[in-house]
């Protein structure tokens, strides 16, 4: 048994993994595992801005930036943690601007800002300029930063180490084990602290815009022992995805002054939201797109729309949205210089996640019990800060507000009083069992050559993938109801005794990249799991989840959190709730 | 074998003429110690230059030398002037261009003799 | 593809300012530098060589006459030394960076470069001296005994 | 309106290697079916999934901003998630890259790669005390290095370079295009220092202006053209050049 000792441990190097190693790299023993190369994880796509109330632009307030979180969120937000994330993003971001951050700038030196979707001035008058932003790679620049500041603070990394469990004993969280790709080790780690930044499972969907690796790695493994995951029916279709291939066209654009056109040519987002136009939180634009298309005023008939940036001109569309029409043009072969791009929404965040308190801590029921030792930031995380529905920048805040304030605790709070737990007997033993009865599986495959001739009678993993993501699209995607999401929960039942007879073609225990999809997909039916159970209980209409059978909002029977536990029996999960924290705005109706 | 462009070949080229050259040149230090050997030794030795096969490896010199230098001089202002790099890939057919076109009379005046045709003058080729 | 780096010069100064500090820093900066001083001063060089070698006159009309009567100038004696000595340096350190490019062991490095060296030496001296001493009717030895006479 | 598609079968050669089989690298053909839109790293996933699970290769974003997927297709170094098949033909040749030692068919190990990385110092060198706000910066001088904040560290810039074939010891153009982006950062205060790792004997000087790396970037970062203001700046002594 390989085995490591650390005070903490952080799983995955995205914006929110290396915030947390930022924060004790000084004082303790960390390391940092991940499956990617760091600087390859999803933070680096994230393209728009991430939101502070500055003020450089114009005047700001983090309490507007507040209420625009809570309203965005549909009152599904637990407003204490959208203090803090308003409050300490200001700070955050001047940090991120001390560590080297390149933001775009004022002419008077300042950091850039500009407007984003659902961000207004004075409690929801009109849009204010909150995103700061770095041309459209400010993720790319967040985590380049960060891994810089990795560097400098000489980190200890586990690239390409993918989790497979974590372990828990005397009621306190002590280790996690992890498959080491290039020779297929198991190691186990030992520590004080762990903390789970791993991100979130777009690749559940169809179409989406989250990388191949975003297959909620972190939320399985939590719900495989016993942690509850938050609020998971809430997933955010973003309405800007480049048409088939998902891939995300940054509400920058619109922040810029784009338009989206019907097929008649009309701006279809004035009719439905007259002050905030384009700029409607994103939930109700990709609603808006799914009317106009439902309406048969989608493109030729077809299932998309147009996103137009032609008219702001070649000169502000190679300084501010360079990237993004790089996109259309290399995926499409569009030339938005001239032509409008075809757009349809695409799965894009999971508000919902493993619960946490505004420390970081994972708690575990509705007291918000705390299981010590345990922590979870960024997209893997519910806080809840993003409600129902998250704003367009407010990600990238969270991962720095809540990264840090995970880090600080343990470095200030948890380790001065903590020490290791003991390691469960055999702990790697589960993570051991299914990498060895998956090789085991795969016998009669690899050999370098195409073979379908094995002995063994299961399927290989592409035919389970493409059910998962087709239903996953079809019945629990923008718009949802009763029926569809029946037939999902049996559909998921149905893939998870799939997965149990799946084949490898592939035996290699060098980087043996089949063996670690394979994981990746029987995580993303977990997941996929939560997220319908939760969907089918929430019999109303909120934020991203919108049901045509329930389409009002329910504040007396649901303005509160799911948490859905893994139960033995597959395809039921159990349902708690626990109620939403309210300081100062009151649940309303929600306009824009 | 890499696919690389202009730049990989311009580079590749740079550096087997600058080993051509140089090797010439140590060839040449050798065969001109022979003038402190007297006019006999010297004159004698250089026969060895009039043969048509000798004048091919002048020629090849020669060739090596003017790519050699104006591609230096395309490096030099690549390194110097910011906006240079810019313009690499033309300035290597400029470089191609030149050595082309300064190389066909000097291999001209090298050659002829051969021929029987001296355009210096005194021809005093010694026929094969 | 490529677009431009350089647009606004003006960035404010950097710590303090860095001179290419001691050690193997300078010396490959040196080295560089060199390649391009002397690569310029060889255009002229060699260039002028080959014209006069090989198109004003034919090769095989460089008699030992016709060096002799070129070398009644001293102009030609300093051109020549002035050609050898640059093209020397400047091929020879070709070659050290191109042994450089393939040799990874220390040790074979610096044998290798002293070989290099020594060869730079060897040739420069001989070169050096066939064109110092050449006297026309004398050999060498008699040139360097003459030399020494006077 | 996208460009029209049309299916069609593309014949894929992979340069393979199998530790685990045979010490020799082999090529190995494959016939996918595939839509002119399709990227080449659709078409990898599409044998990966459906005929050969054990074709290997790194991949994550899917569309060029994560740097996973170098590698050598039809000769040259590019990202597998940027190319379409429309631009490729009927015929792709697919190798790992040069100058990276090879894990497993087209994964290379990165690990010296990064080592290079980080002995540049890629990170922001300020000791000035911070002030409560932003350090200030003009539009003008953010614009100074806005190039080579580009780079997804994918490699396929020093996987392209012949220096760096021949001499793995050098730090290869990735990484002087990470030290441009501080050196010329206005708030930086660490230039003199890169500077001086920089003209070394594994520094800047071994770069022959190739202009591979500026070819294979990407990200389209003029990348011999950092390498060359790094040149300038260690000649000048100032970064305050054109
Ligand atoms: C295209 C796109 C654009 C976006 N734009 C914006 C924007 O403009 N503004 C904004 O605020 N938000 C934006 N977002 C959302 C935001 O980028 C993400 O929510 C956020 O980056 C997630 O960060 P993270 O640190 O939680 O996870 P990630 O950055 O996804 O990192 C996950 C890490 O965990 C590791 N990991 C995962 N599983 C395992 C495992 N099993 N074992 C070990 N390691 C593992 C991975 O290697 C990786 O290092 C965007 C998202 C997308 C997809
Ligand atoms: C005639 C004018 C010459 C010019 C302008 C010139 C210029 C240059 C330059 C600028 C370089 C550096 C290339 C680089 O850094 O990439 C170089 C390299 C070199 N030169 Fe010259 N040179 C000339 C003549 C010569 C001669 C006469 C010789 C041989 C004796 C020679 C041999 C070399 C060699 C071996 C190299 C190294 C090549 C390499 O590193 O790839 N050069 N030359
Ligand atoms: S400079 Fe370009 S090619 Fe090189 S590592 Fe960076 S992004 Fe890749
Ligand atoms: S290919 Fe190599 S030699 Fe220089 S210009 Fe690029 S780094
Ligand atoms: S997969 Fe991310 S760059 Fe290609």
């Amino acid at each position: 048994m390989n085995y490591h000792k650390f005070d903490v441990v952080i799983v995955g190097a995205g914006g929110a993994g290396l915030m947390s190693a930022m924060q004790l790299a000084h004082n303790s023993s960390i390391a940092v595992i991940s499956k990617l190369y760091p600087t390859r994880s999803h933070t680096g796509a994230a393209q728009g801005g991430v939101a502070a109330a500055l003020g450089n632009q114009e005047e700001d307030n983090w309490k507007w930036h507040m209420f625009d979180t809570v309203k965005g969120g549909d009152y599904l937000v637990d407003q204490d943690a959208a203090a803090i994330l308003t409050r300490e993003a200001i700070d955050a971001v001047y940090e991120l601007e001390h560590w080297g951050l390149p933001f775009n700038r004022t002419e008077d030196g300042k950091i850039d800002q500009r407007r984003f979707g659902g961000h207004s001035r004075n409690f929801g008058e009109g849009p204010v300029r909150r995103s700061c932003y770095a041309a459209d790679r400010t993720g790319h620049m967040i985590l380049q930063t960060m891994y810089q500041q990795s560097v400098k603070n000489q980190v200890r990394f586990f690239n390409e180490y993918m989790m497979l469990d974590l372990l828990i004993n005397d009621g306190q969280a002590c280790g996690v084990v992890a498959l080491c790709l290039r020779d297929g080790s198991i190691h186990t780690f030992h520590a004080k602290a762990i903390v789970l930044a791993t991100g979130g499972y777009g690749r559940a969907w169809r179409i989406t815009s989250n990388a191949l690796a975003c297959t909620g790695d972190g939320m399985a493994v939590a719900y495989r022992r016993g942690i509850p995951l938050e609020d998971m029916e809430m997933y955010q279709f973003h309405p800007t995805g480049l048409y088939k291939v998902g891939i995300l066209l940054s509400e920058a654009a619109r922040g810029e002054g784009a338009y989206l056109l019907n097929s008649e040519g009309e701006r279809f987002c004035v009719r439905y939201a007259p002050t905030m136009e384009e700029l409607a939180p994103r939930d109700m634009v990709s609603r808006f797109i799914y009317d106009e298309i439902a309406a048969g005023r989608g493109i030729d008939g077809k299932d998309y729309v147009y996103l137009s940036v032609a008219h702001l001109g070649k000169e502000k569309i190679d300084a501010k949205l360079p990237d993004i029409t790089d996109f259309a043009r290399n995926y499409l072969g569009v030339e938005p210089y001239y032509e409008p791009v075809p757009i349809q929404p695409t799965a894009h965040y999971a508000m919902g996640g493993i619960p946490t308190d505004i420390e970081g801590r994972v708690v575990v029921d509705e007291h918000n019990t705390v299981l010590p030792g345990l922590y979870a930031a960024g997209e893997v995380a519910c806080v809840s800060v993003h409600g129902a529905n998250r704003l367009g920048t407010n990600s990238l805040v969270d991962l720095i507000v809540f990264g840090r304030r995970a880090g600080k605790h343990i470095a200030a709070k948890w380790l001065p009083e903590a020490d290791f737990a003991p390691l469960p007997n055999a702990p790697d033993a589960f993570a051991t069992e299914m990498v060895e009865s998956l090789l085991a599986r795969g016998k009669n495959g690899a050999n370098g050559k195409n073979s379908q001739n094995g002995k063994g009678t299961g399927e290989t993993q592409e035919a389970l993938r493409a059910d998962l993501r087709d239903s996953m699209m079809e019945n629990v995607g923008v718009v949802r109801d009763e029926q569809r999401l029946t037939a999902q929960l049996a559909r998921v039942v149905e893939l998870k005794q799939r997965w149990r007879n799946l084949r490898l073609m592939d035996t290699s225990r060098t980087f043996n990249t089949e063996l670690m999809e394979v994981v990746e997909l029987g995580n993303l039916i977990e997941c996929a799991e939560a997220t319908v159970a939760g969907a089918l209980a929430r019999k109303e209409s909120r934020g991203a989840h919108y049901r045509t059978d329930y389409p009002k909002r329910d504040d007396v029977n649901f303005l509160k959190h799911t948490l859905a536990y893994r139960t033995e029996h597959v395809g039921e999960p159990e349902l708690r709730y626990k109620p939403v924290v309210i300081t100062e705005f009151e649940p309303k109706e929600r306009k824009y | 074998m890499y696919r690389g462009q202009s730049g990989q070949w311009s580079w590749l080229l740079h550096r087997v003429t600058g080993l051509g050259v140089l090797l010439f040149l140590l060839v040449h230090i050798v065969d001109i110690t022979l003038i402190g050997f007297g006019p006999q030794v010297y004159n004698e030795s250089l026969q060895v230059f009039g043969n048509p096969v000798v004048r091919l490896v002048s020629l090849a010199l020669i060739a090596s030398v003017l790519y050699h230098a104006y591609n230096g001089v395309r490096v030099i202002i690549i390194d110097f002037w910011s906006a240079g790099y810019k313009y690499q890939r033309q300035m290597f057919y400029a470089v191609l261009a030149l050595t082309i076109l300064s190389f066909v009379p000097m291999a001209f005046f090298v050659i002829a003799p051969v021929f029987g045709v001296c355009p210096q003058g005194d021809c005093n080729a010694i026929p094969m | 593809m490529a677009t431009r780096v350089t647009t606004n010069p003006k960035v404010s100064p950097f710590g303090t300012t860095p001179k290419p500090g001691a050690g193997s820093g300078a010396w490959e900066t040196f080295s560089w530098y060199f390649f391009r001083v002397s690569g310029v001063a060889l255009i002229l060089l060699v260039i002028l060589h080959l014209v006069i070698m090989h198109v004003t006159n034919d090769v095989s009309s460089t008699t030992y006459d016709f060096v002799a009567h070129r070398y009644a100038n001293p102009f030609w004696r300093v051109y020549d030394l002035t050609l050898l000595t640059l093209a020397l340096l400047h091929g020879l350190n070709g070659l050290r960076i191109v042994c450089d490019d393939y040799i990874r062991t220390r040790g074979t490095r610096l044998a290798v470069q002293s070989v290099l060296f020594l060869t730079a030496v060897f040739f420069w001296l001989m070169g050096t001296m066939t064109i110092i001493t050449f006297q026309p009717g004398k050999t060498v030895a008699a040139s360097i005994l003459g030399l020494l006479h006077h | 309106m996208p460009a029209e598609t049309s299916t069609r079968v593309v014949q894929v050669k992979v340069k393979r290697y199998q530790p685990d089989q045979s010490a020799k690298p082999f090529w190995q053909e494959y016939r996918v079916e595939a839509e002119g839109n399709d990227r080449l790293l659709d078409v990898l996933n599409k044998i990966k999934w459906e005929q050969d699970g054990t074709l290997t290769y790194r991949r994550s974003c899917a569309h060029g901003v994560c740097g996973s997927d170098a590698m050598r297709v039809n000769g040259r170094n590019r990202l597998a998630c940027k190319l379409l098949v429309n631009d490729l033909g009927a015929r792709i040749s697919v190798e790992p890259m040069l100058g990276f030692p090879v894990i497993r068919d087209l994964v290379v190990d990165m690990d010296p790669f990064f080592a290079k990385y980080e002995k540049i110092k890629p990170y922001l060198i300020n000791d000035e005390p911070e002030p409560r706000t932003e350090r200030q910066q003009s539009p003008e001088q953010r614009e100074r290095y806005d190039e080579t904040t580009k780079c997804i560290l994918c490699g396929a810039c020093t996987g392209s370079c012949p220096s760096v074939w021949a001499n793995a010891e050098w730090v290869g153009p990735a990484s002087i295009v990470n030290a441009h982006r501080f050196i010329f950062d206005s708030r930086d205060r660490g230039g003199a220092e890169r500077l001086q790792i920089l003209s070394d004997r594994t520094g800047v000087w071994r770069c022959r202006t190739i202009f591979n790396c500026s070819e294979a970037c990407p990200r389209g970062i003029p990348v011999t053209d950092a390498i060359e203001e790094v040149k300038r700046a260690i000649m000048y002594g100032t970064t305050d050049i054109a």
